[in-house]
């Protein structure tokens, strides 16, 4: 009994994961012999335990237990080998069994055919681990040479045809640094005396000279190129791409984690070398990236991919003992390992159900689950909220700025933002099913359950893994995760009828978002009434679909909620998580969207870029004053103006800037029409909320001058005056209004960058009345497209008389967008000009004026085209949009009336919001609002043109009276003392402006467009000629192996041996 | 040629390298400290003459596990590259008989001399191994070694032979049960002696004895028998792929 | 001072080490069949194995064993490192492990493709 | 508020109304003057001076008419309002509390945004006619109005710099004392500027593509008759008078009294009436262009021109 | 304010096609009483006499005569004549000449056009009794047959003098209020429109072109 007590005990400390691996090991062929089954059997207890060993050693170092030191033979180190689980240690060793035990499910149906693959598989974990635990280095080579040869045995396993050349490319590349490892460790020993890694690093001074120099290199390099830098990597990317998808994840994320902390562990040993390490690093993470852009094969994407993460890890390593911040290690190497590892190896499996060649190929016959599980990975992977990734990327970043390391930054963005695309490129394919399947049938459905366990197991470990990281962080507030709760929530009752699903919603939204911005004050709170109050309202019209909608009102609930939480953001990672959050959800909604996969994908694109820049922003912030408190911004001294520059620059693409709106028209016009609405009216504004934030902390309170507002207030305008000219020149509904959207935001980007009290209640008012007034146009649009199944205005015509009610809405929301009193529209403009003329910012005024004319042009051409002129044959007979349509807009009109006639129940509660930044300068007197230049009395206005339209109307009923007012049809019209023979015929809209066109339509050509597309296109052609160094050849890719040795070499002062 | 010319230049700089390594070189005067502490140490510790023998099997034990476990798996991973596909079996299966014969007809029959040298030879070089891997703390030599010798006479075997038949279940039932023995040593080291794989928890004997040094002569047994029988394994594998090969080739 | 302190002879085990390894090297690179190859890997690996047994050489050492012929007592001046000596067995096996994984690989890619030459292998690539 | 100054705001309409009758009446006066001044110049006698009042009573009179739809009825109902509005925020006389209509209720920004209120229901109005024309007329307008609108623009800018407001009472106050305090005088660029966009605003030749009674039949228009067109003829005789009154005061030093009035803006009406009779058509985007090329310049340069007169 | 259709009293609109039926009214028109007040009809008759707005169709060889009558020469603005480019703004159709069966239907759908009080006048021999065209295949000779004349101006061609005495005479006539060939239009509606129909063998407008 003792003896079966020790026994355990033995075997549950972390030296059981070795006998009991070596053991099974060797025991399984016999078992298989015997009884395949048992075999089977054995090979997973010994997974499973070696991951509960691993748990429970780590759960009591976690809980302040001491790191477990496991010396051998009974001698101390270093005369003996000596293994070391401790906190690192074990993470990666939990999370590395936990992933191998996954990866077995995945992989059992070709593993279990064969004994010998059972027990290489369970042996290449063993290795794995014994490369985190051991602390010798002869004995970290035999274990790189367990998982290696293991590895090459199981790459041979697969069935792809080009696997075995894949596998010997693999062999010689990987034998050869196994090669330079050896003579590496010889070398050290013959310099220290010793093997053990403790003792050499405690005896470094003895590596010197030449042998030092070389034998160190021999180390790093050969670490290095296990861990496929650019360009010595093209063998992995064959295996990635060749070999099943079980032994590919276990490469990818096991055999590089192994390497990977061995390279941590002999980093103390580099310290010469750690710029190399990063730069290394930095560049695969780069241009492996690059490359994936133009990659299609599915799993040499996902090998990309891989390389990318590698090069991530290994460059935050370097960085981060470069900088000395060891603290910090656990939260960003162990996140972004923890990220890779669950992400990556996720999607290799998924990509081995799914089992396409090119991503391209995932566009049809894939299982709404598999999307599911496809689209959390690969969001995780990119480093999106609520998964490890996002927080160890921020961390890291944070870090990174800490110590003015900007490059790095940028370095680091640049290619995440790289990786977003392929994968979310990816993503699309998966996303546009070409049609909609029905639910798997039974039987099938069990089997792709069991076969797609593992991946959402993986899945579910991100969630949980991600909370973790939020909590260690200590933002993992029950307040920054309602949004995520709540649309899980919803996502469970997902499957139940649709239009009974918007209430739920509704009520989870108005819930959560008074629970969440209750207590806002400011402008903040005028804020909350806006989003969540306002995302409630237009919401209820996504009534009027009675559809399924999967999917639709999770994520809606998910966006209105982040929205809430972006506004009670205290520091900026709250800030950056809602803010990332509402990108994302924001991102899957608009894939729903008829056509909406590919511009969506732009979308998504921008906005990552948009949070790029705006994470560079909050970093350079924290490396200015070590806070990352929203409100100490404007502490930041010198940096203020990049700081302001940075965070503008991803709030202005974020809202569709001149220049970078590409993405816009697509994204507001592909997505589904009450989206749109929402978009347009609600979600915009988180951008002005953001562009508030900064202009409040840094632009007013550090006081840095006009520059940067000056640029921003030409930015706007510009994108005003563009938006306008574009919208003029669509035929497609949505997209003329989306074009408007971006000039109306253009408007209030230029208000705010006026630093004055009067051009941001200018900007707030503009932003109301536009939420008034999008809001109605795009749920107006959204009757109209229901009952017409039309976008393309010219196929439209003489609607008012069938929806009278959208008409008078749509005129009203055109006559308060376009400025002209006596409604809303006009006070926004008149705040704005005056506040533009008080700055003397003469030329963005007169910009203004015209884009507000050119503005007219459009509005008309909506009206006109869609609702007035010849109505067509087939649209005679269509009915007025659904009530539930309706409403939202009543209720919106009854606002823009309301603020019309009385703006100073607007303006007071806005003035006061702002009063604490810029002190007030608006005068009344009485119902008149005076400013500097002008004045406006806005009741009175609107008495006289009520009194003014009355004296023609009375005069013209008059007259009426004495005459037979015949009401004719649409076809009795003059028509040259010819018939009209067809609506179409008769109905002027297609190229309205065509003369405009003529005239100065060469301003609004393409060209950010195009430019963009020479973007994309010069992108990929630069990852084309990077990639030239893959050919193929296994001899090439030796080459280059030993060509990093000896660049590594030079590079370090070699020459000067 | 120019690749062959870039090739040289790249490998020239890595000769220089070397070249730095060797000019820098200078040959060790005395022991490096853990050769030191071993020499110094290792016999009264350990029990073994032969030193290499101790830093390999007690010291570096957990080394030579991994080492065992490298063959394993790579005699596993040659099984596993050389496995025939099952579907080609039952193919073959239909028409083995005909194969059978003619691959019969394509090796001539060893002569006689060959044939007689074999079976005397063959029992000599096994029991040289055992010898070899018995008196591994004595004398140079130890379970690789001896393994090795094994393994070679299995070559031999082949070679001489080739019609001959190996029992893989043999060579299955040997190879697990003497690892999960070495593996089994190593846990009884933690249990009874100092740690893993540590040789002393049998009695160390009279130092120079053949059964002294503790376990040292039971897991040099295990791993001479399980590298012979690897090895041979690996053998015995290439031999049959090449077979088949040959019969699909016909 | 004589030949030998100037070329001590593990000096030349050493050097003769490197070269099998730079031979090796060639022969992994330039070489296009296969198995030619693996002969380059298996230079390659003893010429390792030669500098690693040239590292442990101590001027004037004999073998570590410690019976009769070497003294217990004057033993650390008398005998070699046994430390390389224990390295390279252990490396000498793993050598033989990835050659012949090599080879094992090298004849299936002969079977289903009918080629040993690596530079019709180039299938995957980009 | 309304109620609180009953009896202003009585005297407010009152004397506005007044105000309205004699804009339009001298708005439809000017006309026939116009008419009689370009048959003068063709050899000919020309209308008598009360056709204009004549052809509007006729309309009124008209005893039969079609609907096409309620915007159709309410278009010119939006135009006249348009054109009685914007008289309305535009004081007429300076010095006079009572001919200053209500605008204390805006300023010039209010003055040009409510221009567009007329131009926008007509829109509307003519759109709903269904005819393919009139959406045509207007889109020419409308394109062409947002190329005039930018050297006019600019001169107001130009103007509201140099006299720090936009008020118009202030900025006729600021030209009172004798015509060289006109702007005319005072910011002769900015005049320049707007007077060219007065010939786009005033919509006679070269720059009448929009109405081409020959190609596209009076263009906006082309369905209206009856008590419609009579409306939209009296709001041309009262919107043309407004935007005289309007640069009237902006540029010529406002008046005093209604003759001066009737003289400043008899004489600024020449201006586009000479330009008219001398110059062909434009093609819409030959006139869009123009405005934008030569009239922008100016305006430019005038607001450079203020801006260094004011450090000066 | 706007008369509802009146259902009971429609028109068939047999020239058009069932789709096309809704969109062209079927109303019937309806003749207009003169103002309830005397004064107040002649006044606007006076109006109407002084304000003489054109239509801008050239429907014959006349129609080479209505060019001068705007010139420096005649000058028939000092009578408030003017040319309007649209029937619905004008109260004065001048056929000018021979009218083709052809360009008789877009006459009748111009005219219809017109808003009432409307006026013809016809110029030239031609549609008093087909003149020199009085047996073509595809000229009316009788115009008022097809639609009711108010004033005819004889001769071939009458110089643009004679058209001014014309407008002269309209004018008179207007003032008595004597010309009301709209209402005579409507009140024989049945009539010319059958007399219509008979030339018009492709009618594919409705009934009456509103």
């Amino acid at each position: 009994m003792v003896v079966t007590n020790t026994i355990i005990d033995v075997l549950l400390q972390p030296l059981g994961i070795y006998v009991l691996a070596l053991g099974a090991g060797f025991l399984i062929p016999l078992f298989y012999r015997v009884r395949r089954g048992s075999g089977v059997l054995v090979f997973f207890a010994a997974l499973a335990a070696m991951a509960v060993i691993a748990g429970l050693n780590l759960l009591a170092i976690i809980n302040g237990a001491p790191a477990i030191d496991i010396e051998t033979a009974g001698i101390k180190p270093p005369f003996s080998i000596n293994l070391r689980f401790g906190l690192l240690e074990g993470g990666f060793v939990l999370a590395v069994n936990t992933v191998a035990l996954l990866g077995a499910w995945h992989y059992l149906p070709r593993l279990k055919q064969q004994a010998a693959s059972l027990l290489l598989y369970l042996i290449l974990v063993m290795g794995i681990n014994g490369m985190v635990m051991t602390r010798d280095l002869f004995n970290l080579f035999i274990f790189i040479e367990i998982t290696s040869i293991a590895t090459y045995a199981l790459i041979g396993m697969g069935r792809s045809d080009n696997v075995l050349a894949a596998g010997f490319k693999y062999v010689m590349a990987t034998s050869i640094a196994s090669a330079f490892f050896l003579l590496g460790t010889i070398f050290l020993y013959y310099q220290t005396g010793t093997l053990n890694i403790d003792d050499i690093i405690m005896n470094r001074d003895l590596i010197e000279g030449p042998i030092g120099l070389i034998a160190t290199l021999f180390l790093l390099t050969s670490l290095l190129v296990e861990l496929k830098p650019y360009p010595a990597n093209g063998w992995g990317l064959d295996v990635y791409e060749t070999a099943d998808s079980g032994i590919a994840s276990l490469i990818s994320v096991g055999v590089s984690a192994g390497v990977f902390f061995a390279l941590y562990k002999l980093l103390p040993l580099m310290d010469n070398y750690l710029t190399s390490i990063a730069l290394i690093g930095g560049l695969t993470f780069l241009i492996s990236n690059l490359i994936g852009l133009k990659q299609e094969n599915t799993k040499r994407l996902l090998g990309y991919s891989s390389i990318g993460q590698m090069g991530l890890l290994t460059l935050a390593v370097a960085l981060l003992k470069q900088t000395d911040a060891d603290a910090h290690l656990p939260l960003i190497v162990g996140g972004l390992f923890v990220n890779h590892l669950f992400a990556k190896a996720g999607l290799f499996w998924l990509a081995g159900i799914v089992n396409r060649k090119c991503i391209g190929e995932w566009s049809s016959g894939v299982k709404r689950s598999e999307v599911l599980l496809l689209g959390v990975l690969i969001t995780a992977l990119v480093g999106l909220p609520p998964f490890p990734g996002f927080w160890a990327k921020w961390e890291l970043v944070m870090l990174l700025a800490g110590n003015e390391l900007f490059g790095w930054i940028a370095l680091i963005l640049i290619g995440s933002l790289l990786e977003a695309a392929y994968l979310f490129r990816w993503f699309s394919y998966a996303r546009q099913q070409d049609s909609e399947q029905p639910d798997d049938a039974p039987a099938e459905a069990s089997f792709s359950f069991m076969q797609i366990m593992p991946v959402t197991i993986a899945a579910l470990l991100l969630f949980i893994t991600g909370y973790g990281m939020a909590k260690t962080m200590h933002v993992a507030s029950p307040e920054v995760f309602l949004p995520l709760v709540a649309g899980f929530a919803m996502w469970l009752i997902d499957r139940s009828h649709g239009r009974l699903k918007n209430l739920p919603m509704l009520a989870a939204v108005a819930v959560g978002g008074y629970l969440l911005t209750n207590d806002l004050e400011g402008i903040n709170r005028l804020f909350s009434y806006l989003l969540v109050g306002g995302g409630i309202l237009v919401s209820i019209a996504a009534m009027y679909r009675n559809d399924n909608r999967r999917g639709f009102y999770p994520l809606l609930t998910v966006l209105l909620l982040s929205l809430a939480t972006l506004l009670r953001a205290q520091t900026s990672l709250e800030f950056f998580f809602s803010w990332e959050l509402m990108t994302l959800s924001s991102y899957l909604l608009v894939t729903l969207g008829r056509n909406g996969v590919k511009p969506a994908l732009t979308y998504l694109l921008f906005s990552l870029a948009s949070a790029y820049f705006i994470l560079a922003g909050f970093s350079v912030a924290y490396g200015a004053t070590g806070s990352l408190l929203l409100a100490d911004l404007g502490n930041s001294g010198d940096s203020v103006a990049i700081i302001f520059s940075l965070l503008a620059a991803g709030f202005i693409i974020k809202m569709g800037g001149f220049g970078v709106h590409i993405w816009l028209p697509g994204a507001y016009a592909e997505s589904d029409d009450d989206f749109t609405a929402i978009l347009s009216a609600v979600v915009s504004k988180a951008g002005i909320f953001g562009l508030f934030i900064i202009a409040a902390h840094l632009g007013v309170r550090s006081d840095i001058g006009l520059d940067p507002g000056y640029v921003l207030g030409w930015i706007g305008i510009l994108t005003a005056t563009f938006g306008a000219l574009m919208a003029v020149f669509q035929e497609d509904i949505k997209r003329l209004v989306a074009y408007s959207s971006m000039g109306q935001l253009g408007y209030i980007v230029t208000g705010m960058a006026l630093m004055s009290h009067l051009g941001w209640v200018s900007a707030m008012y503009i932003t109301v009345n536009h939420f008034l007034f999008k809001g109605i146009l795009f749920l107006s649009i959204a009757g109209v497209i229901l009952r017409t199944n039309e976008r393309l205005m010219y196929k439209m015509g003489g609607l008012i008389k069938n929806m009278p009610f959208t008409f008078t809405f749509v005129m009203i929301a055109i006559i308060a967008m376009s400025g002209v009193p006596p409604l809303s529209g006009y006070g926004g403009k008149w705040m704005l000009f005056n506040a533009l003329m008080e700055k003397q910012w003469y030329w963005i005024t007169a910009f203004a004026f015209f884009s507000s004319a050119v503005a007219f042009l459009y509005m008309f051409r909506l009206l006109q085209t869609v609702f007035l002129g010849q109505r067509k044959l087939e649209h005679a007979e269509i009915r007025e949009a659904p009530m539930i349509l309706l409403l939202p807009q009543m209720v919106m009109i009854v606002g823009i009336m309301v603020i019309s006639a009385y703006p100073k129940l607007l303006i007071d509660p806005l003035s006061a919001a702002i009063d604490p930044w810029i002190a007030n300068t608006l005068v009344w007197q009485g119902t008149a609002l005076h400013a500097h230049f002008g004045h406006w009395n806005a009741p009175m206005i609107m008495a006289v043109v009520a009194g003014v339209f009355m004296i023609p109307l009375i005069l013209l009923s008059l007259f009426a009276l004495s005459m037979k007012i015949q009401k004719v049809e649409q076809f009795n019209i003059v028509y040259a003392a010819e018939r009209p023979r067809r609506p179409e015929e008769t109905h002027f809209a297609y190229k309205f402006f065509a003369h405009y066109d003529r005239a100065i339509g060469f301003t609004v050509r393409p060209r950010a467009t195009a430019f963009w597309n020479s973007v994309v296109e010069w992108s990929h052609s630069a990852g084309a000629s990077l990639r030239i160094f893959y050919n193929g050849n296994g001899q090439t890719y030796a080459l280059f192996v030993i060509m990093y040795f000896v660049g590594l070499f030079l590079f370090n002062g070699g020459l000067a041996l | 040629m120019i690749k062959r010319l870039f090739i040289f230049m790249i490998l020239a700089l890595m000769a220089v390298i070397f070249f730095n390594l060797a000019s820098n070189y200078t040959e060790n005067t005395s022991l490096s400290k853990l050769g030191h502490y071993y020499v110094e140490k290792g016999p009264l510790e350990i029990g073994a003459p032969n030193l290499v023998t101790a830093v390999v099997v007690t010291y570096r034990g957990l080394d030579t596990l991994g080492e065992v476990t490298v063959l394993f798996i790579s005699a596993a991973g040659v099984g596993l590259l050389l496995r025939r596909s099952r579907r080609k079996q039952d193919i073959d299966s239909q028409d083995r008989d005909n194969r059978a014969e003619e691959s019969k007809n394509s090796h001539k029959p060893a002569s006689e001399i060959v044939e007689t040298a074999t079976e005397l030879l063959l029992p000599m070089i096994i029991l040289f191994g055992i010898y070899v891997f018995m008196n591994g703390h004595l004398s140079p030599g130890g379970g690789f070694q001896g393994g090795a010798i094994i393994a070679s006479g299995t070559m031999f075997l082949l070679l001489a032979l080739p019609e001959s038949h190996i029992s893989r279940l043999m060579i299955a039932i040997t190879e697990s049960l003497s690892g999960f023995s070495y593996v089994v040593v190593g846990v009884l080291g933690v249990i009874m002696a100092g740690g893993f794989l540590d040789n002393r928890f049998m009695d160390l004997g009279t130092y120079g004895e053949l059964f002294s040094a503790g376990a040292i002569p039971l897991i040099y047994t295990f791993v001479g028998l399980k590298v012979g029988f690897e090895l041979s394994a690996v053998l015995d594998r290439f031999r049959q792929y090449d077979q088949n090969e040959d019969t699909d080739s016909v | 001072m004589n030949m030998l302190t100037d070329f001590p002879i593990s000096l030349i085990v050493l050097c003769s080490g490197l070269c099998l390894i730079l031979l090796g090297l060639w022969g992994m690179l330039t070489q296009r069949n296969l198995i030619r190859i693996i002969i380059g890997f298996s230079l390659m690996d003893t010429g390792i194995h030669m500098v690693m047994v040239s590292i442990g050489y101590v001027t004037g050492g004999t073998a570590p064993i410690i019976n009769d012929a070497v003294a217990m007592n004057e033993a650390v001046n008398r005998v070699v490192d046994p430390v390389p000596s224990a390295l390279v067995l252990t490396a000498i096996v793993i050598g033989l492990g990835v050659t012949a994984v090599m080879l094992s690989f090298a004849v299936r890619i002969h079977k289903t493709r009918k080629t040993l030459m690596i530079d019709k292998l180039t299938e995957s690539k980009w | 508020m309304i109620i609180e100054d009953f009896d202003f705001w009585l005297g407010k309409a009152g004397y506005f109304s007044l105000t309205l009758l004699i804009v339009t009446f001298y708005g439809l006066l000017v006309g026939a003057f116009i008419d009689r001044t370009i048959a003068k110049v063709q050899g000919r006698i020309g209308i008598p001076y009360r056709q204009p009042f004549i052809n509007i009573l006729k309309n009124f009179f008209k005893r039969t008419a079609i609907s096409h739809g309620v915007m159709f009825y309410l278009g010119p109902v939006f135009r006249i309002a348009g054109g009685i509005g914007t008289l309305a925020f535009i004081p007429v006389l300076y010095g006079s509390e009572m001919f200053s209509n209500f605008s204390m209720a805006g300023d010039l920004f209010l003055v040009i945004y409510f221009m567009f209120f007329g131009q926008l229901g007509m829109a509307l109005g003519a759109g709903e006619s269904g005819h393919p024309y009139a959406a045509i007329g207007i889109a020419r307008g409308l394109s062409q109005m947002t190329a005039y609108e930018v050297p006019f623009v600019l001169a107001v800018i130009s103007i509201v710099i140099q006299y720090d407001t936009l008020s118009i009472t202030q900025i006729v106050a600021a030209q009172q004392g004798g015509w060289q305090n006109w702007t005319v005088v005072t910011n002769w660029v900015a005049t320049l500027a707007a007077m060219l966009a007065f010939l786009g605003m005033m919509g006679y030749s070269p720059f009448d593509i929009f109405l081409a009674p020959q190609e596209i039949p009076i263009g906006p228009p082309t369905e209206f008759h009856s008590a419609y067109l009579g409306l939209m003829q009296l709001n041309r005789a009262l919107f043309g008078a407004t935007k005289l009154v309007l640069f009237m005061n902006l540029f010529f030093g406002g008046a005093t009294s209604w003759p001066e009035l009737m003289i400043k803006t008899l004489l600024i009406y020449m201006v586009a009436i000479v330009v008219g009779v001398a110059f062909p058509r434009f093609r819409v985007d030959q006139g869009i262009r123009f405005f934008f090329k030569i009239p922008t310049l100016i305006g430019i340069m005038s607001i450079v021109y203020v801006q260094m007169m004011l450090v000066a | 304010m706007i008369k509802s259709l009146n259902t009971e009293d429609t028109l068939e609109n047999a020239g058009l096609t069932d789709e096309e039926q809704q969109l062209f009214s079927n109303a019937r028109p309806q003749a207009y009483e003169p103002y309830p007040i005397k004064a107040v009809e002649d006044f606007a008759n006076w109006a109407r006499a002084n304000s003489l707005w054109i239509l801008a169709f050239g429907t014959g060889c006349g129609a080479i005569e209505l060019r001068p009558l705007m010139t420096a020469r005649f000058d028939a603005s000092r009578f408030g004549v003017a040319g309007r480019p649209t029937p619905r703004q004008s109260s004065v159709f001048v056929i000018g000449g021979y009218a083709s069966v052809k360009t008789l239907k877009r006459i009748i759908r111009s005219y219809e056009q017109m808003q009432g009080p409307k006026f013809i006048i016809c110029l030239g021999i031609c549609p008093v009794n087909g003149g020199m065209y009085f047996d073509s295949y595809n000229t009316v000779n009788q115009f008022d047959q097809y639609l009711p004349v108010d004033l005819y101006i004889t001769g071939c061609m009458p110089r643009p003098e004679v058209l001014v005495a014309g407008i002269m005479e309209l004018q008179k006539k207007i003032k008595a209020g004597e010309c009301n060939g709209a209402n005579r239009y409507v009140e024989n509606f049945d009539w010319y429109k059958a007399n219509q129909k008979k030339v018009i063998k492709n009618w594919d407008m409705p009934d009456y072109n509103w």
